[in-house]
């Protein structure tokens, strides 16, 4: 049986789209209200709640001595997960290739945000080439979900990182010390619906949207990374026009991370 | 690394936390703070921090595990990789498969679920960052999130741990306590009738002992089940700390 | 469609209990006979074929060397599995997560009753502390299924594990010798249907039970691991009861072990 | 540890265990040991011991595989972690994948299968200690036990591997011989009508040693043939070694 | 080992295998070499030899995944074991399942696929050689089997990558420019059209390279589909290198 | 619904094969032709394309380092894995139990086909006994399904592994060396429909079989595996016969793949 509500809800979003306005209120290039809770598992070295509107993810960061990767010897090793948990959203089912093929993305997307803007200096974190280096297991829970979860991970890691003390002597690996970092990406994903590009898509929009662009952005308004999803198509003026609200936006969202 | 078995009980029945013997850890609970599940609850518990959400009565996927008379009750207790010292591996270990089952089987027992049959009753208990006793912290928390999904219950369910250190019995023992004490005995009851839905031991104790040990876990039921009234009646009645006096005790059924 | 047997079946053994009987004429606190074979696998350093009446389980001990627990340095290793196989019942299906479920639950019941008691003297099993110690596969496999799959279990691998030769000198680790045994911990599970308890249920008694309690005691009447499953409530009474009985039957049944 | 090439076969023509190149290690068989199978079948044969259950005609779950016109036969042989010198890691590998494959197919050939459509016959070889040669003997037992659960057949089928070792062709390799020998040749037939359900062979032979190794299996065949009819006699007739000279040579027909 | 940063242009402009900045890598691309695939084309591209399987429309098993209203597309894209240098472990990995995805949302956005309501288009996409750029030779020439397939799209989908090496926007990387190149930037498009059914980026560029970049992968694109279309010609046509002058551009309906 | 078209097909294959002749034109003893294709994938060290009628395998072999098997210490290693790509039969499903079962026994076969001929001279490619020693990765894709991947496989495989150079320098392990081979193993399968015996089956062939035979044969005409599979029966004059005939044929065989 066809769904009929979906369609409903589409004429309803193009017709707000038309005067500028969304079903909460919000304008189609307004990000939500986020808020950050740090260091609250006692148990990671980094860790960050991040509440975007009605989605929330909670970020761990472990941080542990491991083999570098062959093509990077003296690089320490960044490793990305997202978990769409069950408990996030009733169509999420973990062990479902749609599931499973969604979070793959996420975190894919994730992990490059962070690891092409160069955010982790990994090259300072080798401690013998080749043999051993620090490792920072990044792990991202999805807990409640309102839509984009690609932005919201990428805040919750960003504040998950920061401020990290790697145990060098817990491992007798001299004195512990703080994870250098380097810039500090923000990723920023639009959606579109009809005609419409929006920003920050909510679950509802997600739902209904055509097609799906991600653009990160570093201090200096560099491109980091980029990412389309969905099986509508864009044209030219839609990418551009969303790389140049990224980096604006970006701006202001990474100076709110930073206050915290 | 050789584990020097430390003193936990000094001279003045301390333990190394400062509790008496018969004290509980703080405890913090926390009812419907997430959006999309049908009920939930967070509950702090010493360093526990635990998250529960609660989907259902829905239709069961799996046809052959569908029963024609009643819903069935599907935990899934999972600790996040980063909830312990040692990172844990992905995917379902045998430990959390064991603590899913008999937490399922505790919560059957208690929720009234003759009213939808054929459907599941889903309970994610998520472990965000564990220092012992999370199956008694996960099953308590659970209980007030089934509760706030509005399923009906014959009683809230309220659960704590005993066990033995340096040959005394204590109430809820706290991470190295468990580590290097001489036994532990997780109990899940209904305060107000005494049935017991979860029973689980192991070390060593005598038959004495463990009658102490009981008695001890019985009585701090009787104490969370409070907490456990405040929390929903926070969210139900915007209360303080104390819920309505002429409110069913513990009952929650619709 | 609801099932009318187990109900019938119900109704005949509460009247039974009523009386103090059971479906196979015993008594409601008798444990079934059993029968021990002894090493009868050749390729196992230890091995028993428990029959407890129905119910068969073959049981291996295989002895090898591996790297302690990061928190058990200087411990030996003891894993234990146990395989509800398809050859055994008809409902048994291993690759189903109920029947996985119910495995685990059993040989984590049988392992805990096995090292909680001591009965293997792990730490005479360390041959260099952090490196390398002797570990032991206890691996458990049903055959034949009539109930009571925990007793069957402990019991199979009390009689395999006895009288093992540790074969230290087939790694140049210095002599044989006899694995180090403490404790002989005897489990005993009841079942409780309507308002009855009752030892060592089989299949069908299983089947219609409310809630089933396992207790494990030593020589010295002592408790070292207690388990209740089933969605039925137990009172505190059933569970001094059941410890009391389980003590006095358990050394009963440790005699008979011995003796083997 | 470099295996050096021992003799196998000393000046007397005598094997390691003193049998000669014809001969068979020892064999026993017992039908229907267990209860719950719907048909069983322990047997011993040298140093393998090897349990089997046969549960069905049963419906098939898996409505894909279902034939519409006659049963499947679903064979899984399974090597127990403890059946071999260096413990087996748990989960099917793929030699036990391989060997399950075959002996499916050498069965379904026997089997009078069109009574059941849309059934499933399964077939559980449960592999307790292994000492070379046990597809052979896993089919063999597995014969019995389907015999055991009156299920049609157009014979009994025996299995025995010929091989050659130390140059020369002989019957019934054991684990040694297995080991460091030049080849080996496991054959399955029904030895009442000469037709071949199994067929395997790796080493090197040439084709004289082929006919020669063939026929020593066919031969061993017959004598299993006796065993295995033994078995069952002893079981439904309560007789001892003979079975009855009356009965239809190896029909095991419903 | 350590990697040396090597200069990847020379003074003149000249790229490691003499390229400029605006030059593809040789591309060939056959259409329809398989037999059994309702559409099949491979292409090699630079080092790249990826074969391309098109499977449907046909009934979809899974039916949780039927969409009542059209077709769905499920692309899988797999590396062989022996494509890459270092042996690829089997089983799907997370890039691999990354891409898939991406692809098949890429392909489902082209395919007119509301008249095989509750079916599904099945295209793999085999990488027997892999030298950077695969994802966009696999959609290039995916788009070649299912046009061999006779299923409709709303045009042929090209791809290809631009990137950043030493600091210089170029077109279409090769495997050491992309391991030590600044960015890489996969772009799919309907030339026809202009539509971006394609677009990932990583690496650092500034938004007019991108703009620099994206439009030398676009002109690419151009060409790329006129050998898609040669492509189709040589097979449908038995033509040479030059399609039929009145055949809609680019447009395979049925 | 019971299909009938593969009982019409099968009087029809019958009919045809009362006089000897077979669907496509060839007789019952009578191999497709096939063509090599050789070095076509330059990650591997070793590659074959075969096509033997309308069956394609693409081959490659890869060529590393690895710990010997325990009881083979100072041999290297072979492994050998047959994949049936859902792109070659729209009935191959990778991960559907009968599929993998399929590939599961040709890949064995292959390899004791290729492993008991000794073809590889495996005692050659030990670098350090019991720590290190070469070892090939053997893998074959089916790329199109029209029978016969049994000897389509061991063809590929003979194709890809002439002339492979062990590229040790890359290893710091001395100077590269040619992979030492010994014996060409020829494999040939025959099917039987009916009372006739049918050389190279097709997939229609294949279908509708009885029983297959497998028979791997050496240059000097000596068996080196075998290999009965499906679920009819064969009489040991099926089986001489097929003996003789791989003999002679495996010849001829084997002389078109030297000369690639």
């Amino acid at each position: 049986m066809k769904d009929i509500v979906p369609e409903l809800k589409i004429e309803q979003i193009k017709k707000l789209a038309l005067d500028g306005e969304r079903l909460d209120g919000r304008s189609l290039d307004q990000f939500r209200e986020f808020t950050i809770e740090k260091d609250i598992i006692g148990t990671a070295e980094g860790s960050a709640r991040l509440k975007l509107g009605g989605t929330e993810v909670l970020v761990g960061v472990k941080i542990g001595l491991g083999k570098p990767y062959s093509n990077k010897p003296d690089h320490g090793m960044l490793a990305t997960s997202v978990e769409l948990k069950s408990i996030a959203h009733h169509t999420f089912e973990p062990f479902q290739a749609t599931t499973k093929a969604k979070a793959i993305e996420i975190s894919r997307v994730v992990d490059r945000g962070i690891r092409e803007s160069g955010m982790i200096d990994l090259e300072k974190l080798c401690m013998e080439p080749g043999k051993k280096v620090w490792m920072a297991n990044l792990d991202i829970m999805v807990l409640d979900f309102d839509g984009n979860i690609f932005d919201a991970s990428t805040l919750g890691a960003l504040a998950a990182l920061k401020d990290i003390i790697v145990p060098a002597s817990n491992f007798d690996l001299g004195e512990d010390f703080q994870l250098p970092l380097g810039e500090m990406p923000v990723s920023t994903t639009f959606v579109k619906i009809g005609d419409h590009i929006m920003l920050d898509p909510t679950a509802t929009e997600e739902a209904v949207a055509d097609a799906r662009l991600t653009v990160t952005t570093d201090t200096l308004g560099n491109l980091r990374a980029m990412q389309k999803g969905l099986s509508g198509v864009l044209y030219y003026e839609d990418v551009t026009k969303a790389i140049k609200d990224s980096i604006s936006i970006g701006n202001m969202i990474r100076e709110t991370v930073r206050g915290n | 690394m050789k584990l020097v078995k430390e003193k936990l009980i000094d001279g003045d029945g301390k333990r190394r936390d400062g509790r008496t013997f018969d004290m509980l850890r703080p405890i913090k609970i926390d009812a419907g703070p997430l959006k999309n599940a049908d009920g939930s609850a967070y509950i702090e518990w010493g360093n526990n921090k635990i998250m529960v959400g609660v989907y259902g009565p829905r239709e069961l996927q799996q046809k052959h595990l569908q029963e024609p008379d009643r819903a069935i009750v599907q935990v899934q207790y999972t600790m996040a990789s980063f909830s312990v010292e040692d990172r844990k591996k992905p995917g379902q270990g045998r430990r959390e498969n064991e603590i899913s089952k008999i937490l399922s089987e505790a919560l059957e027992g208690v929720i009234i679920s003759d009213q939808y049959p054929r459907t599941a009753i889903n309970v994610f208990i998520e472990v965000l960052e564990a220092g012992a006793g999370t199956r008694c912290a996960g099953l308590t928390a659970a209980s007030v999130a089934l509760a706030d999904a509005g399923i009906p219950m014959r009683g809230l369910v309220a659960s704590c741990a005993a066990g033995k250190i340096d040959g005394q019995v204590v109430l809820d023992l706290d991470k190295l306590e468990d580590n290097i004490g001489d036994a532990d005995l997780p109990v899940g009851i209904i305060p107000t009738t005494g049935e017991i839905v979860l029973l689980q031991m192991d070390g060593h104790l005598s038959d004495l002992e463990f009658e102490k040990a009981f008695g001890l876990a019985r009585d701090a039921c009787m104490k969370i089940h409070e907490l456990q009234r405040e929390a929903l009646s926070r969210k139900y009645f915007n209360e303080g700390e104390s819920p309505k006096e002429d409110e069913p005790d513990g009952e929650v059924t619709s």
